[in-house]
């Protein structure tokens, strides 16, 4: 069985590689439905999970001021053992989900990225760890930056 | 009245002539060639947009030449020209609606002339005082340029003098300063007096966010 | 635009730090152009990074990522010279890949 | 109107007033304090990935590709140091160039040199020089990240060069508009804040070199990296002057002066703001 198993994953990594099975490498289609919800509640549950739980095991570092809401620098971790999934949401924003990572085995769950925020409030990072959400949240407060031109 | 005026103005233009031979004309570019430079790099620039944002008038003149910095006497004279420019309100009110004022505070755009970032349609203009003025608490975004004016009524009370010279103050600032930063919001018709009127209240009314 | 994705990598033992650039306008669709019309949404939906046959991160985003988006991450097993791959797809259907060798 | 007589008092008034503002100023230096703090946060961590990398790659191409009539590359373009030369080229522009009989900073004489070795027309060298991916964005962050190390230090030998300069110093100081600005409104003393906006003071060298020293810059809130004539010309928008003409002698003059007053400040371009 082990066999027919690596010939199998050989040949996949071969048509990949070839280019002939894009979609399959792009396993995911995109969560149309979770970056449509407004609510923190809602994006959780469409991320398959429910009543996540706050927990310092997941760190979430970025700035308490942005000058811009153009650019905010986040660094989102967890801690939390078998870690699958890390996402970003920031409450008042038009679409309450801004990003997911998915972590697979050997990729650590510490990721940085850059996102928008249309006004001061929480920012939350949600960490998935065995099939339950966990998240930290912060106050992000987005200020008028420049000479308000 | 009008003699008082014309005697000012005379004054000033006796200092302003003799100031410039003494302090010497600007030592570093001679005026034909700054007018020219201005005329080939603002070439873009409609008649209206070059009288009003390039001429100088005889106040940017003498602040510029002095780098802000004019002798006592120059000084004395620019304040007392500004203080005597002052217009007031019809209403005779000079104490208006704070909300309003506090409104024409935050309020940085308006009034911009640009071909690559022209002004969205309908942008309205303001005193944009965040900017330079700590105001209210809560506005952590506020500049230093200008000093700290959180308490502003709490510290001054609403006596007619205080709102006259607040007042005074937003109208044209150079009446108590000559040859300061501060735009001369009212001289310039950049704010109405009504709306300077708004601002003098939301410095000195008890309710406004600067005095809680 | 040929140098689209630029991506730089650092090896710590057999931890590799990857930090990308990837040159996108992340447009969320409630922008307006000078000319006060909206300009339409085009961002980034699904970044997939691959190192020899597996995937080390894959991610979906929203408008919500910052124009000319940054990531960061690391992920162990890493050896100088082998090949990270990096695909993207955007709202519109569009794509690329760029391949990196680890220093 | 009163006689000056009867301003006096109120002329009294006003002389004691200014001080009672400075008791109130200290109580939020505290508060002051932290928000530069978190501000210090959020410029650190966007130091990391600098998205102007993606233009210094684009400028690179730009510079080593053929374009216009006459098929030519750029590496031809002499920027002063002679042609080719990039290494620190820029951070000793603007300068007096004798085949232009003209003071010239990197965006005027990459004009030039599409001109000359490309064929470009002037129109087409310029043409939607301010939008992001622009040629010009490319190529001045590339030519600007080849001077990162080197010193700021502009000749003030050629006539041309010493009246630019003057003219700029002249400038500087011009107040105009209906909010009576001038750069130095601004830009003319230390530690200054436009809300949470430091404003350098300009003519303070140690100030100076921290502001030029970064330009050009991606700047987050536009999503594009600005040359130092983008960024005059938005300071201008703001002090409600008119818009000057693209490569023209005010904003040639005023990096004059402005590089002048940053001599000796080590260049680190491109930088990133907000």
């Amino acid at each position: 069985m082990k066999q027919d198993r690596r010939a199998f994953l050989r040949l996949v990594s071969l048509m990949t590689a070839a280019g002939m099975l894009p979609r399959l490498a792009h396993a995911e289609t995109w969560n149309q439905a979770a970056f449509a919800a407004k609510s923190v509640d809602d994006v959780v549950k469409l991320l398959g999970g429910s009543a996540p739980q706050q927990s310092d095991q997941v760190i979430l570092n970025g700035p308490e001021i942005a000058e811009n809401g153009a650019v905010v620098p986040l660094e989102i971790s967890s801690k939390l053992p078998g870690t699958e999934s890390i996402a970003i949401l920031i409450e008042k924003n038009p679409n309450t989900l801004a990003a997911t990572f998915n972590i697979p085995p050997g990729t650590l769950p510490d990721v940085q990225t850059r996102v928008k925020m249309n006004e001061t409030c929480n920012v939350y990072a949600l960490a998935k760890s065995d099939g339950k959400f966990y998240y930290a949240a912060k106050e992000i407060k987005v200020t008028l930056g420049g000479c308000g031109g | 009245m009008h003699c008082v005026n014309s005697k000012l103005v005379c004054t000033l233009l006796l200092i302003g002539w003799f100031g410039s031979a003494m302090a010497g004309e600007d030592a570093t570019v001679d005026a034909e060639r700054l007018q020219d430079a201005l005329r080939r790099s603002f070439s873009g620039a409609t008649p209206e947009e070059w009288k009003t944002r390039v001429e100088q008038d005889r106040n940017q003149t003498l602040c510029s030449r002095y780098r802000n910095a004019p002798p006592p006497d120059i000084a004395a004279a620019i304040s007392a020209e500004a203080l005597s420019s002052v217009r007031y309100p019809e209403s005779n009110k000079l104490l208006g609606d704070w909300k309003k004022g506090e409104q024409l505070a935050m309020i940085s755009g308006g009034g911009q002339v640009s071909r690559i970032v022209p002004d969205p349609a309908g942008t309205r203009r303001g005193g944009n005082c965040f900017a330079c003025h700590a105001l209210s608490v809560k506005e952590v975004a506020a500049g230093n340029l200008g000093p700290v004016l959180t308490g502003f009524g709490k510290a001054r009370g609403t006596s007619t003098e205080t709102v006259r010279y607040t007042y005074e103050k937003i109208y044209n600032a150079q009446a108590y300063f000559a040859c300061s930063f501060m735009p001369r919001f009212g001289h310039n018709g950049w704010l109405t007096p009504d709306q300077i009127a708004d601002l003098v209240a939301f410095l000195l009314d008890p309710q406004s966010p600067v005095n809680r | 635009m040929a140098n689209a994705i630029k991506v730089r990598s650092k090896i710590e033992g057999d931890v590799a730090l990857i930090r990308l650039l990837i040159s996108h306008p992340m447009e969320t669709g409630l922008r307006k152009d000078t000319e006060g019309q909206l300009v339409p949404a085009h961002f980034i939906e699904l970044l997939t990074i691959t190192y020899q046959d597996r995937t080390v991160l894959s991610a979906q985003w929203g408008p919500a990522v910052s124009r000319n988006p940054y990531l960061a991450f690391r992920f162990k097993g890493a050896q100088k010279g082998e090949k990270l791959r990096i695909t993207w797809v955007d709202n519109k259907g569009e794509s690329q890949t760029d391949e990196a060798v680890l220093e | 109107m009163t006689s000056f007589a009867s301003m006096w008092p109120r002329l009294l008034l006003a002389l004691l007033l200014p001080c009672l503002w400075c008791i109130v100023a200290r109580a939020d230096d505290a508060q002051d304090a932290r928000t530069r703090e978190e501000i210090n946060k959020y410029r650190e961590m966007l130091q990391e990935g600098n998205p102007a990398e993606l233009s210094e790659a684009r400028g690179e191409e730009l510079w080593t590709t053929r374009a216009g009539p006459r098929n030519a590359t750029l590496e031809q373009c002499d920027l002063g140091l002679g042609p080719g030369k990039l290494e620190g080229a820029y951070a000793r522009l603007p300068r007096y160039f004798a085949d232009t009989r003209e003071v010239q900073d990197v965006e005027s004489r990459l004009v030039t040199c599409m001109v000359e070795l490309q064929g470009l027309t002037r129109e087409q060298a310029t043409r939607g020089w301010y939008q992001a991916n622009s040629d010009m964005e490319g190529l001045v962050t590339y030519i600007a990240g080849k001077s990162r190390g080197a010193s700021i230090e502009t000749p003030q030998v050629h006539p041309a060069e010493r009246d630019m300069n003057a003219l700029g110093n002249a400038l500087f100081f011009r107040r105009s508009g209906p909010l009576d600005f001038s750069c130095a409104t601004c830009h003319s003393q230390p530690d200054r804040r436009i809300r949470l906006q430091e404003v350098r003071d300009l003519l303070l060298p140690e100030d100076a070199r921290i502001v030029l020293t970064q330009w050009p810059a991606y700047r987050v809130s536009q999503g594009q990296v600005w040359t130092m004539e983008r960024r005059l010309m938005d300071c201008m928008r703001q002090m409600r002057w008119p818009e000057p003409g693209y490569l023209s002698e005010a904003l040639i003059a005023l990096q004059v002066f402005l590089q002048k007053q940053a001599a000796g400040g080590v260049m680190q371009a491109p930088g990133i703001k907000r």
